[in-house]
């Protein structure tokens, strides 16, 4: 696993990063609150503890490049830019929200934010992702296209074809494995013989580095080097990303298959902690400075809540538009 | 056909110990029943495993093989990787190997990833083989929308997979068929599937007493009624029950005939009773184009179309997408509102040609 | 919609050039107008490429693409690896990402492997997204049974696909069809699926003088007759027209209805046709229960109950994989034979209720 | 790739080895010939160049192992035993074939003979084969199941999820990949950006290893390697058999996507010229073995076309039969 080289950091820059972790993880908490008041429904997949990925990926993205993500995606969506409020309302099922309502929190979308969705079948965005690659070359655009996806979803026959297909065109594509270890309630060891996602990524003839996902400036700069070489042409990479989920699987999952233990162990690692320790340790920030962040990002994730409560509904009547396109050619 | 009853002396006892929590020894959640049936199945029978994703650790994620992984252990109930096509497969193959499977496809959405193998191998082994062959596999399989889970997590494709010859298809309603068709299935040589609709698991009801065994063949009346048939299976049935109660307050009897088996049909049960009523609602999950209502409604007009007083109806999801909003999501499903409007409808309207 | 004879000039004039050597300008096998539909989008629209298994260094497999590789270089006219689900699922990203993707999957047979794809993200992203995304991918598929490949290779799955909601359906069966249909789908901003039932490529014929578009919404009359609606679609549209033939020297004078789209299907257009001869036989080659024969005589039961003076018939493939030998092939499919003796029976029918 | 060792081999066991894929070539040979007349029909893909895979194969199993097969199976279900009149009769469609006439030339059955067909979809077989051998394994049984797949097939996403999960089972299935270099008019360079299939299996941690395909006394020592650590419980293996197929993918095949010198060039290293000319070199066998092997190949061929000819069709009316199980419980 590729060792963090911290590299001399500036204070704003840390704030940045904590920040949107913190955006996230208030975000997060919040669902998970709103969920037991019955304000959000259907499959909630919350992200606390991967926040570092998210945050460290994004980063180190173009507005113009494309993303693809699962349907744990909250964190993705938010730090891509989406505005809480936008996705807030879509947990609530509202207008506003991002997808009209229709799609909820497995169904992010914000083209203009070339956000290209949560997607709540396991694997299947590694196509779409692919595509929107090779769209991408066809159209000699310098952008790339950066996929999320579990470790649970290396298992699928799509991670396996996808990845031929996009290393064989030599596609702009960041492959952006998100190993928490579990895929629902099965360990990655009791469900893959090769625990090594890099390992396999190198079958393909991918390049492949494994990152530590709890810290968002390894996050961050195994990100940069693994774009710059994508947009040199050099084809796809994956990066394997060592995290861990602090919360159920989702909002039904009574957490069996694990113990306590092992979740405080990797809470005491937690990204929020590991970037808190560094920036103080540097002296580059305060206890205030953080309470701050804590405080502004509550404050952002109240709005959004006030917006998606006093927002409308998608009337009955449109229940069947954009089935199809409302413009034809 | 082998002979449930027989078998489930021991588990029927301990299925009985269990249940004792729940309350009275007859009265059972359908997931309980579920879980009991491949109790029942695992002790009778040496051959049967249970094989899916997350149906061991994690319980099932709806909690219906829960406590079987520490009662069998790891080969006998055995988790799965996200591996839709080659899990199926194998289920496939070990049934053909001499075991007898229960795969359990976590939810239908995810079968689309198994088709293949499900269409051009379970389905067609046998035939293919000149009769060498036969595929004693039972797929299980969570269906139906109903709880926000937006459009992949919300189809209902029983209907669909009821077009593939060679399939049995069959989707257990009630307790007394969550408790005891496993085991008619595991006892048939044809792959059949079993679909439960995901807010059946919840349901409790009573155990018929003295019941040992259900057929896979048959329809069944679950309500009687002399002016109109509102066929249907699954969740729906209890859409259809709770909206002929509402219509019989005010005067109009409908019969509920619960399908059971969508493949092949019971013809024969959907005749009597269309000739009864004369009048049909047919209400289906299904997207309304192409769904299983329309194959009913065809073969009514086929065989007793002169029988009919009035077009058949149908009661079916609107053609979209599942939306994740509730008011949406709503207004897409069949209701017992809108089965009560249509059968108003088709019992008002006038029948003479 | 884009009018594809603005685009295509240059396209008619070098496709006639070619065609020269097939004879008349005018006339040409159903093979060579998808290819040269295919070269006309090419050329008219450089986001378009063609991407499948073996459309390339092999031809095709069943010769569509031969030359294309040699004209628009192995960019545009993509080889893909045996990967289904990864190459259709890349021409859905593709269609997103801003070119346009005609995606060719050797066979129906082979869709199911990318039905995932094709299901839960072509035909659900637009409404899921709340419209913000449009998926104009065209996915070409040969389709359909009679040339002895057996069970796994012998689908006729468009009706099946025609459930879906979100996607399009098109069977295109006539020379013009197959030339101009193309740039239709391409022109919309839907998924469409173009079903090229196997039987078509080596069928010759006219071009329609002139004719330089057709559309995606309706069904056509291919041939007038007052005493039976033949409903049909695909190679059955030509069993159906050589049925009728046989049948007018019996003095029945069927009219052919081709449905050119499954989905959605144009119901004003069978309405129209049913209330005029009151006497329906449809015609599809998927497996009878559930096929598309089911959905069509549905809905002339809900929209034309009373005009009908007879029960709907149907003539579909029989209830089993379909068999290789020639006979039993022959004996499960849809036949000018089976064809007209159902119209017999329903034209002589006492149609008095 | 590992060099055969060239280990003393008797003149019998010489004359089996040519014998059984002298008896696949005139088999395949005759095949083409009726299919130009119109006898059989359907899709029809020959063995041609490929023999010494399924010879050298088929002799390291018991007649208790279970074989799946692919669309291209002639080969393996003539020397798997399955007698060529009841092939033959297949191929033309009759009652007396091996699958009723109902299969063709793709759907090759005999479960007395553990053959399991004949599949028509790329990869499709092999999760059929993982299925057998869980069932072997949960039955105690020490028999294996062998698995025939092409080149093709590796980019199929059944292909990594049924190698994972053979291997993270440890089940005892020998995976033999035909690597014949093509995929219909697709070169496998042109496919998979990884053409080492040995290396692709290794990140399922399966054993793996590359054999020459066109010579038998190599398949068989590989084979018999694999076989005992299979059954000694090892858990799978697989074998890249390089090899080529010397005619045309199907019968529709125009070939233009390879030239004359590479078929040629191939041929001359054909499995029965190699093993025929090593034979001679040992003075193990004369001319006339090799002339009579191919006669009474030929006339073992002639009577099972007899056998087709004058056999009965399945009456019409038993269409529908066997679509689902005649005896039910
Ligand atoms: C094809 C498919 N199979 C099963 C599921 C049910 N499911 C949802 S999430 C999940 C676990 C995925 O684990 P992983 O890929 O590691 O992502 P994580 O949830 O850990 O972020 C499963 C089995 C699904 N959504 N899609
Ligand atoms: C899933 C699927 N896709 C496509 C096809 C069409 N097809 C039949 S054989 C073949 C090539 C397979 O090549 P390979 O696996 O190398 O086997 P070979 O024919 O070379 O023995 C293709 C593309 C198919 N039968 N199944
Ligand atoms: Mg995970
Ligand atoms: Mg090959």
């Amino acid at each position: 696993m590729k060792a963090p080289m911290n590299p001399p950091i500036a204070r704003e820059h840390g704030l940045d990063l904590l920040r949107e972790m913190l955006r996230i993880r208030s975000f997060e908490d919040r669902c998970y609150q709103l969920y037991g008041q019955m304000k959000i429904r259907g499959f909630l997949h919350l992200y606390n503890g991967e926040e570092a990925v998210a945050v460290g990926t994004m980063g180190g993205l173009r507005p113009s490049d494309a993303v693809v993500s699962t349907y744990r995606e909250h964190g993705h969506a938010i730090t891509r830019g989406i505005p809480m409020s936008a996705v807030m309302a879509e947990l609530y099922g509202k207008q506003t929200g991002c997808s009209r309502g229709r799609g909820g929190s497995m169904h992010i979308f914000d083209v203009s934010r070339r956000f290209y969705g949560g997607n709540a079948i396991v694997a299947g965005g590694l196509p779409i992702a692919v595509g929107l690659a090779l769209a991408q070359k066809l159209q000699r655009q310098s952008d790339i296209t950066a996929c999320f996806f579990g470790d649970g979803a290396v298992a699928e026959g799509e991670f396996h074809e996808s990845l031929n297909l996009a290393s064989l065109w030599k596609l702009p594509v960041l492959f952006i494995c998100e190993n928490n270890l579990y895929a629902m309630g099965t360990a990655l060891e009791r469900a893959q013989v090769e625990t090594d996602i890099t390992t396999k990524a190198r079958a393909y003839r991918i390049d492949a580095a494994a990152v530590d996902g709890m810290d968002v400036l390894a996050v961050e700069e195994a990100v940069r080097d693994a774009v710059e070489k994508i947009r040199r042409g050099a084809g796809p990479a994956l990066l394997e990303m060592r995290t861990y989920r602090f919360r159920a699987h989702s909002m039904f999952d009574p957490q069996l298959y694990r113990d306590k233990a092992e979740i405080e162990a990797w809470q005491k690692k937690g990204p929020l902690i590991t970037l808190t320790t560094r920036l103080k340790a540097l002296g580059l920030i305060t206890e205030d400075d953080y309470q701050r962040l804590e405080r502004e990002a509550a404050n952002e994730v109240d709005s959004a809540v006030a917006f998606a409560e006093s927002s409308p509904w998608e009337p009955v009547a449109d229940l069947e538009r954009f089935v199809y396109a409302e413009r034809r050619g | 056909m082998r002979s449930v009853g027989d078998e489930v002396g021991t588990g029927m006892s301990s299925s009985a110990a269990d249940l004792a929590k729940a309350g009275s020894p007859a009265r059972m959640a359908y997931r309980d029943a579920v879980r009991e049936a491949i109790r029942d199945a695992m002790k009778a029978d040496p051959r049967v495993f249970l094989m899916g994703e997350d149906v061991g650790r994690y319980g099932g994620s709806y909690a219906v093989s829960k406590g079987l992984l520490e009662e069998f252990g790891p080969e006998r109930i055995r988790d799965a990787p996200l591996s839709e096509s080659a899990f199926v497969g194998a289920g496939i193959g070990a049934a053909i190997g001499g075991s007898r499977p229960i795969v359990e496809i976590m939810t239908v959405n995810f079968s689309l990833l198994a088709l293949d193998q499900i269409m051009n191998n379970a389905a067609t082994l046998s035939h293919m083989s000149g009769g060498q062959i036969n595929v004693p596999i039972v797929i299980r399989l969570a269906t139906g929308a109903g709880r926000q889970l937006a459009a992949q997590h919300s189809h209902s494709l029983e209907g669909w997979y009821a077009h593939i010859p060679g399939l049995r298809i069959l989707a257990p309603s009630t307790i007394d068929d969550a408790r005891f068709t496993l085991a008619a299935a595991l006892a048939c040589p044809d792959p059949v599937l079993l679909f439960e609709h995901l807010y059946l698991y919840n349901m409790e009801g009573e155990l018929t007493a003295g019941l040992e065994r259900v057929d896979l063949d048959h329809a069944a009346i679950r309500r009687r009624g002399r002016d109109v048939t509102l066929i249907t299976y699954g969740w729906s049935l209890h859409k259809c029950l709770a909206a002929a109660e509402e219509l019989a307050k005010e005067g109009i009897e409908a019969e509920v005939l619960d399908l059971r088996t969508l493949r092949p049909l019971d013809d024969a049960a959907i005749m009597m009773s269309v000739r009864r009523t004369r009048r049909v609602v047919i209400v289906d999950e299904g997207w309304r184009s192409g769904s299983l209502s329309a194959e009913i409604a065809t073969r009514i007009v086929e065989q007793a179309f002169y029988d009919l007083d009035a077009p058949v109806a149908r009661v079916c999801t609107a053609e979209a997408p599942v939306p994740y909003a509730k008011h949406l999501e709503d207004a897409a499903l069949p209701s017992p509102a809108r089965i009560i409007s249509v059968v108003r409808g088709v019992v008002s309207g006038n029948g003479a040609h």
